[in-house]
């Protein structure tokens, strides 16, 4: 295991004050923060080797591609993928909602005689089929795909203890399109995406996975998902803002139109027709995020130093104590999973009385910084009968000192409006 | 700590909201939802006999929002538009003012009490959307100063 | 004016040698490199206020919003634009693509049945026009619109000087959009983009300008090119990579569907429909590049610090001197006005006898960074009948003695490949 | 300066280029571009009376690829596909080694002058875009070693 006193010296932000306390820093399933290490990455990335990738002959040009396409192998690397199965994107939501332009520009260009790989056509019987724990960009992507081709959108239930419901049927032979989350963001229930990949496959469709909050927290083996593609993004386990990934197997992604269109994706360019690369050049149109793929390049290796089943266990051991702890304090109940089995470290919460704004706003006050709100699964919150929840989130650089700050927090809060007889010391 | 967001005036609204459900005859409703934390208020204006607005609205929300759908309601129920106005204009201001604006507490009354609020950037959205749904419903009742000052349905 | 060796000093990888010798970098106009300003811009915020923004309301998340819109509006103030039209976006690339999507996904939808703008539905008997100097960026999106929906490509032709003909009857009653580049990246010319948006507004039509090569080199003020969108990318002015901006009129941003969907998009959420923001949070879907914005906006800064208007002024004196020097060499053919009013800094030339990678290799060897190729504008190549150019591109920090460096290069070139009788010194 | 990229072979295969156009039955031709500057070549591949590999190519760009061109056509022209096979290995292989393998002019004999070649990435594509071309119009041709190792078609 490794020593989260030495880890936090890599963060210089974990030093700050905020509303004149010490920072705590509990949103990492938002956004993560960074090591200097990667920072350090970045810049020496601009101030030695800084050009434009794949379209210079001089020496710089050819320093920045070198770094580049390194940074893919080492993305790649990371995953158990191969390097022409990287695709850059700026976020996940860039990848998720590729994916599904590869179905709405397949089935335009099949309506206008165009030559397209029928998997990638839906229409109007065709189905898609998602989850009820979804983040919206893996919902809405495929309503909007839905909305443009007439195709029906599905999806798995969630039971009360924050487990999809696999239901047969909901995956027929309709199907052209499965997407679930590895993790979910709001309830922490990791699902069996494997499964469901396979129950995918068997009906002859093609499955993606999300893997946002599962990548940066544990080990992930892109092949052992079982999927055909599985999208991330860097922010979120210490790399820069801007940079994201699609991992696409090869043959598909080269079977799939193109998305963004323009410079450095093309194989022939004439006025009124042009021919395009293979993968991964075909999906990464434009000058791409040279600089962020080198410090996401680095927060792999980073991760890679500490050991991703440690920084697992790490996060396992910190989120059996937040449940333990957040189960003593009268009036809080956990939305999603309680037992500590086939979840990660996302712990949601509401308590009784008080608006999750309100329970945020007290956290905050002493420094703890959480999310409140939908977390970006409004339907998940809507299926709990509840606006919000307050959310808990770690990662490495988190101790229980911090949650015992978290549900000092939470007391306050009850005290300050007179919902619980306890005071918090 | 929280007393610059959390004043005694907006704690008592909160757990003593006034003017929930006025009885009246809608004119103009309106439905505003905050995208961020989910938050919900319906506003429905009606007019009364002598020409003064009617405002009845339903809000779920956290204190913020509730208080501020109560202090809303007492401020405008009862004035007439031309008089409303005013008022509407100076809680937009200070909540747009990052806690740089010293309130009217004549114009504002119990209002003066979001002053706060205004520092936090992620609350304002709270303290604003019932009367973003008041502005709204009073467009669709046609319950706006004259000369209508249109422009936004 | 300013002064270029102090201009310089902020730049630490000027200071690099390559290949054994200084660094002569002439390739601004594929990217920029970035003064120190810029870089600790942004690792002050990633030490300082790293958060998700639009979706926290603790201390840092208010910050790192703070941070982010507070970008937008020194954006929107460096070209005259209200803070709402200002998008972010990954690269140029993604600006034009989105307004292309807008296009089909509007199609798509109407086909449907959903109520879209009709300004956004083009098919069968449609046309959109650009030009024959445009990059890949602003022609292969345009391609791909017309193969996805029916409608035709047309575009005005160029002139042996490199000038736009601006023939009647390319732009008439069938046109719906027209986008043409102000720079060209590969001749330099700059063309009359206010008359040309006058055409498309007289046929009803609407119009884009890609501003990639002007917006960093000269001043420019939105409402003065007369168009509805314009797009340019933050790493060709000084800024980070994978950053990019779309400005668009508020009321067509409003008007047009979502382009890419997820988080932040949105106003409602539910399993089967959702409904949007207005822009220009509608075009940014999951976290965006914050750390960028921000470094992208110092970067703003401090070309407003030199005056953009200087900007101008100094690179047209390097273009005179550039077009002078080449024009007494022996077998050069400069590709593009040789005449230097209406035209930028971009200057490509071929050397008879040698083909341009080889006089590319030659310039490098002595250090001076250019680029050949095709620069993303194959067609215009064929239009000039060459396989390529080499491209000398300029910028605040150049001066002219690096153009007699490459100069030299290309003097070197020829004695190296016997096809001139001069040797070089 | 230049010297381990432009040795005096490949200017001389650039200025003199060999095999330019061989008299032949072609059975496979392709045309491959190199997109990032636009060369362009097309090979064609025949067979002899004696089974050996007939080879004739077009190409335009830079020095470069016009001199591998000229060297590749040197090396197959009258190999049987046998003898040929792990030339055309030597030579993809040494185009991939970074300036770090010692090439055996055994095999490749003008071909080792492409060495320096392989330590600027952006010119290794000029060097091999006609020995990827020669692989294609093989396979098109049928004139690759038995047992046929096919897979790429
Ligand atoms: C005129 C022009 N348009 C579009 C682009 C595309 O910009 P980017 O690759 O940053 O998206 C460029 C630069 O490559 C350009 O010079
Ligand atoms: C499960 C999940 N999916 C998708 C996303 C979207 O990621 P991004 O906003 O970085 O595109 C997130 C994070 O916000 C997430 O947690």
């Amino acid at each position: 295991m490794f020593d989260v006193k030495k880890v936090r010296e890599d963060f210089p932000i974990l030093g700050r004050s905020v509303r004149g306390v010490p920072l705590v820093y509990l949103d990492s399933g938002a956004t993560s923060q960074k090591p200097f290490q990667v920072l350090d990455a970045e810049r020496h990335y601009y101030e030695n080797s800084n050009a434009a990738v794949h379209r210079g002959a001089h020496a710089l040009a050819e320093e920045a591609t070198d770094a580049y396409e390194s940074a893919r192998e080492t993305l790649a690397n990371f995953v158990g993928a191969e390097t022409s199965e990287i695709v850059f994107t700026k976020n996940a939501t860039e990848g998720i909602n590729l994916v599904a332009y590869a179905f709405s520009n397949a089935t335009d260009k099949a309506r206008h005689g165009l030559e397209v790989d029928p998997r990638f056509v839906v229409g109007p019987g065709d189905s898609i089929v998602v989850s009820e724990m979804e983040h919206h960009a893996n919902l809405i992507p495929w309503q909007e795909l839905c909305a443009k081709t007439g195709a029906t959108l599905r999806w798995f239930g969630v039971s009360d203890e924050g487990r999809l419901i696999l239901e047969p049927g909901v995956i027929d032979s309709s199907t052209k399109f499965v997407s679930v989350v590895h993790q979910s963001n709001l309830l922490g229930t990791i699902n069996p995406v494997k499964e469901i990949m396979d129950m995918a496959h068997a009906v002859g469709a093609l499955g993606m996975v999300d893997v946002c909050q599962s990548v940066p927290h544990m080990p992930v083996d892109v092949r052992e998902l079982g999927a055909d593609f599985a999208t991330w993004s860097g922010h979120k386990m210490l790399g820069p803002t801007g940079i994201g990934i699609l991992w696409g197997r090869n043959d598909l992604l080269n079977a799939m139109p193109p998305f963004l269109t323009g410079g450095s994706m093309i194989e022939m360019v004439n006025m009124d027709h042009s021919t395009y690369a293979p993968a991964p050049q075909r999906f990464e149109a434009g000058v791409p995020m040279v600089a962020q793929a080198v410090g996401l390049a680095r927060a792999c290796d980073y991760l890679t130093d500490l050991g991703m089943h440690n920084v697992f266990e790490h996060e396992r051991e910190l989120t059996a104590y937040t449940l333990a702890e957040l189960a003593k304090v009268d009036g809080v109940r956990v939305i999603g999973p309680t037992d500590n089995s086939e979840r990660g470290s996302a712990v949601s919460f509401v308590v009784e009385g008080i608006h999750p704004h309100d329970v945020g706003h007290m956290m905050d006050a002493q420094g703890v910084a959480v999310r409140v709100g939908h977390h970006c699964c409004w339907p998940t919150c809507k299926r709990f009968d509840v606006p919000a929840t307050t959310r808990i989130t770690t990662y490495i650089y988190n101790d229980k000192a911090d949650i015992d700050q978290a549900i000092a927090g939470i007391k306050d809060a009850q005290a300050f409006f007179g919902t619980s007889s306890k005071v918090s010391a | 700590m929280s007393e610059d967001l959390y004043q005694e005036i907006i704690l008592d609204h909160y757990k003593n909201p006034r003017g929930k459900s006025v009885f009246m005859t809608s004119l103009g409703e309106s439905h505003q939802v905050n995208p961020t934390c989910g938050d919900e208020v319906t506003v429905h204006v009606g007019s009364g006999p002598d020409g003064t607005i009617q405002v009845s609205y339903e809000c779920q929300g956290c204190s913020i929002s509730q208080a501020s759908a109560s202090v809303m309601s007492e401020l405008i129920n009862g004035k007439t538009p031309e008089e409303a106005a005013p008022i509407q204009a100076a809680f937009i201001e200070l909540m747009q003012s990052k806690g740089k604006l010293e309130p009217d507490e004549e114009v504002l009354e119990d209002g003066i009490a979001f002053a706060g609020v205004s520092k936090y950037p992620a609350r304002i959205k709270c303290a604003l959307i019932s009367w973003m749904a008041l502005a709204d419903a009073q467009i669709r009742a046609q319950l706006t100063p004259a000369p209508n000052n249109s422009g936004t349905d």
